[in-house]
């Protein structure tokens, strides 16, 4: 295992130092427990959102706090939801009077975590929504598995919900807005190569040089299949089949087109896949009116990529284009 | 010869003691069909246990032990078995209740308990290739070990090899809850990692009650 | 070889056209020869900025074509200088009567064929000047050499030179700021793992499992020496003391703080980094008052980051500050 | 027995083919010392030659093919490469002007304006680790050929050996210039790629005469 790291133990700690370091005039790190706030927050009167999760998919979450999108996230170990404790203090610290929601992706230990923070924090008189992301496509059968995963449309989701906060809409509306967008959102990955987690110091899984990964989940979990590899543009086909086929999506649709990387793509790449889908998409007359490429749902350092596709409409589009300024996002202002 | 708070810190300590020395073990086995992280989540916790575990004051009673355990698992793994088996302390402690000395029908209720704790958070069925694959198989041996007449320690004993022989039968199935079930098919031929930490952890509750 | 890619001959093709789908709102791309030009160019009466090189390095250069920042951006083949054909043509296709700066990095290729493409422009009676990035302090004994190189420093000179591009300054004036950027700033950076060539499909260099090679250039080059795996902070440690002693920066200085990805790095490690570096800048005094972590000069997908420190002053901290709209920069607007 | 345009153009067809053999080779050497694109760059180059040969008019000159080859390699190689290659090829067709046919004083000569381009763009000496050590010798040797009294043939036979002798004796040097010299001393043991192409281009030219 070769990593820019120090002990293992004190990745997040440090990483989270690095980001006061580097984004102090965009937002407060608080350590022991560990989380992320807006500078300047609580907004009063402002519904505040907050998100997290394992470590490890940096920019998510720390890099999208700021104005219009979350008030907090809560880093956990790498790939490990964080425990209640900082999701609560995180809670208590954005709260400006006009609830909390939390956005979390799908995921047994996320969603348990987050629920007893939430009950806990409701104990305090704060109330609390929570929105679960689970736009993976790439579960099948999800009655009889803890359902779909949360990916890349979690960034979509908080941008926008984001948004309709900072306009400063009540709870309901942020709540089902961010609902709405996960709602619309389909997303699938690709792995070419697995990702090291440093406390385990070997890889996730283990792929033959010449074999890929369908559907792969942030975490490494695999996908749907194991094949052999193939040019790109029949894996982005392979994604896009089973996203297009899920919402559906139907000629005549606008939608936001998402290429991520999972963290040790070449953006050259990402560019080759966004091209692949553009035209297919294109010829099933679904409109890309809005884009998105760059790596911010990552996995580490996996080589691989996911295709995100959200149908917009017109109060989605216009959130989505509201000012954002965080780390990683930043638009308008 | 029934239980009491020796025995409690025992089973934490030889719990923590088997849950480091597998830490690798669980890691390897949560890579295979998860994300890795089991062996580290546990190992995380029960240190942070062993080190709370000093501020028990003089005269704590086995619930408040459990508690204990329960709330700083739960503040300290995360993922998915933070809560599940901090849940499982946390209902055992309401079990035992204020109990100086737990008989064999008490060490079966705090099981029982345990157990429901983690059926209340996870939804989990037996089948369904989780840690409940091991605590169901303990309880029914556990009860079926009280109506035989067992003492604590035979209870115990009975439920830490039925846990093993559970956690071994989740090798052949495929998951329906948890991480590993989005590998289908794929889980087929791999131990589920919680089961494997929760029968180490019942082990530990036996070898501290025969010790 | 695992690639998202079809052909290994396409791959700048492809991706020109991934772009052009992504971010038609921002550039016009060009083929045959390839090149992207800024929305809306030429714009009259400004100076404009062309820069260029092999591909490989996204989102260099462009990802950094649009408002403040370059005009046009031409990429060769990977990890080759374009030939003079597309510099030219995207340096007639902007130049907006004000003349033109061609940002260079100083490798033997790009610099041979940005010298040939200058002269052909200005046998076609535009003005143009050039300014040599070479920020890379890993080259030592550069008499002997082909010279520093240019490496992630370039991209704080696009941004700054594009500012005052943008203010209508004249071309001395913009080819000043350049100059000057490029004067205060210094670079080096550390590989942890070889990338690989599409067309050579084979890693540039062999690292043993426990080694980095520390110095790397940009293209895979070896740097000053391949060491044993060390702690991040360390890492750090060996690449700032070059960077710091070079200038040299001084106790009161204020900087700005660049650490960049090398492609395949996990974002946290990049943050991990910064922590170590803010930390020791701290130390020496040196005030870090402005600051850029991610992927922004990358090597395909190879591990690694390198650090960039800028000497800052009022002009080139306002120039800095100024609003920028590009696919991989953007504030202010 | 003097030189026309069907030696030039043989020499053409001749180079192509061999830098097309020697592909894999060349990225090699590239990118043991480099950046592992020299054989990519090179074939690009020579096929796009190659495809642009037959816009050659009916009774071309050798100049004509020469300085079609020049600015194709310009336009199409990249690279450091390209410009010197192209500078090569662009100084050899003004040194043979409109002549129809080249005898051994005018091979010299075109041998040494090539060299001499080469020299102009990349400033390189002998003793750099640059294709300049496969030329410069490679002119010499031409030189003494002439003085020598030998036909075209022999003469550049003779440039040939000693480029194939001066690529090889690049292998001690460590580099100053181009990308090797990045390296230091751990390019010392690596032959330098543009050498190496440069003394294929030669023996082409040799062959094509012999041939
Ligand atoms: N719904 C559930 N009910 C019971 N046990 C579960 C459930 N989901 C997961 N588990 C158990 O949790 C274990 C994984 O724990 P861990 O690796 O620490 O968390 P995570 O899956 O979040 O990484 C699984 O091996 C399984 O035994
Ligand atoms: N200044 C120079 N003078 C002469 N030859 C040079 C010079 N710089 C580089 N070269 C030659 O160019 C070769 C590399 O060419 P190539 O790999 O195509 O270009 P690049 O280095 O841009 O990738 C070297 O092996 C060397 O022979
Ligand atoms: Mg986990
Ligand atoms: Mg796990
Ligand atoms: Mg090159
Ligand atoms: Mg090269």
């Amino acid at each position: 295992m070769k990593k820019l790291i120090n002990d293992p133990k004190n990745v997040v700690d440090e990483a989270a130092r690095g980001i006061e370091a580097a984004h102090g005039d965009l937002v407060d790190v608080f350590y022991d427990p560990i989380y992320i706030v807006r500078k300047g927050a609580p907004v009063q009167g402002k519904v505040a959102l907050v998100s997290g999760g394992g470590s490890g998919h940096e920019p998510l979450h720390g890099g999208f706090v700021g104005f219009g999108m979350l008030d907090a996230a809560v880093p956990g170990p790498v790939f490990t939801s964080p425990t209640p404790d900082p999701i609560v203090a995180a809670t208590k610290a954005v709260d400006g009077g006009a609830g909390v929601l939390h956005i979390v992706k799908n995921y047994t230990g996320d969603v348990l975590n987050f629920e007893t923070a939430a009950d806990l924090a409701s104990a305090d008189d704060i109330e609390v929504r929570s929105v679960i992301i689970n736009d993976d496509v790439a579960v099948k059968d999800s009655l009889y598995t803890a359902g779909r995963r949360g990916v890349a449309g979690t960034v979509l989701v908080e941008k926008i919900a984001g948004a309709s906060a900072e306009r400063l809409d009540d709870l309901e509306t942020v709540t089902r807005i961010a609902q709405k967008v996960n709602d619309q959102t389909r997303s699938m990955g690709v792995a070419l190569t697995p990702c090291v987690v440093p406390h385990a110091g070997e890889p996730s899984f283990t792929l033959a040089d010449d074999e890929i990964e369908i559907g792969i989940g942030i975490h490494g979990e695999p996908g749907r299949e194991r094949i052999k590899l193939e040019p790109a543009d029949a894996i982005v086909d392979r994604l896009l089949g089973p996203i297009l086929e899920d919402l559906p999506f139907a000629s005549g649709d606008k939608v936001l087109l998402f290429v991520n990387g999972m963290g040790g793509t070449p953006q050259i790449e990402l560019y080759i896949v966004f091209r692949r889908a553009a035209e297919v998409l294109k010829e099933k007359g679904v409109e890309v009116t809005r884009s998105l490429v760059g790596n911010f749902v990552t996995s580490l350092e996996m080589q691989g990529a996911s295709i995100t596709v959200l149908k917009l409409d017109d109060e989605l589009t216009e959130l989505w284009d509201a000012p954002v300024q965080t780390a990683a996002l930043r638009w308008g202002r | 010869m029934s239980l009491g708070i020796d025995w409690v810190t025992e089973w934490i300590r030889e719990s923590a003691r088997v849950i480091a020395d597998h830490r690798v073990e669980l890691i390897t086995l949560d890579r295979e069909i998860g994300d890795g992280d089991h062996g580290e989540n546990l190992d995380r916790g029960f240190s942070a246990v062993i080190q709370k575990l000093g501020d028990l004051p003089e005269g704590a009673l086995p619930g408040d032990a459990l508690k204990l355990v329960a709330t700083t698992l739960i503040s300290t793994v995360g993922g998915a078995s933070g809560p599940l088996v901090g849940t499982a302390y946390l209902k055992a402690a309401g079990a035992v209740g204020k109990a100086e000395q737990l008989d064999g029908a008490a060490v079966v209720a705090l099981l029982t308990a345990a157990r429901d704790g983690v059926v209340l958070r996870g939804k989990a069925e037996v089948g369904d290739k989780t840690m409940i694959d091991a605590w169901t198989p303990a309880v029914d041996a556990a009860a079926a070990a009280l109506a035989d007449g067992a003492d604590e320690a035979g209870i115990l004993a009975a439920a830490a090899d039925a846990a093993e022989q559970g956690a071994k039968a989740t090798e052949p199935l495929v998951a329906r809850k948890g991480r590993a079930s989005y590998l289908g098919e794929r889980a087929i031929g791999h131990r589920d990692p919680g089961s494997q930490s929760s029968a180490l952890i019942l082990r530990a509750a036996s070898d501290a009650a025969a010790g």
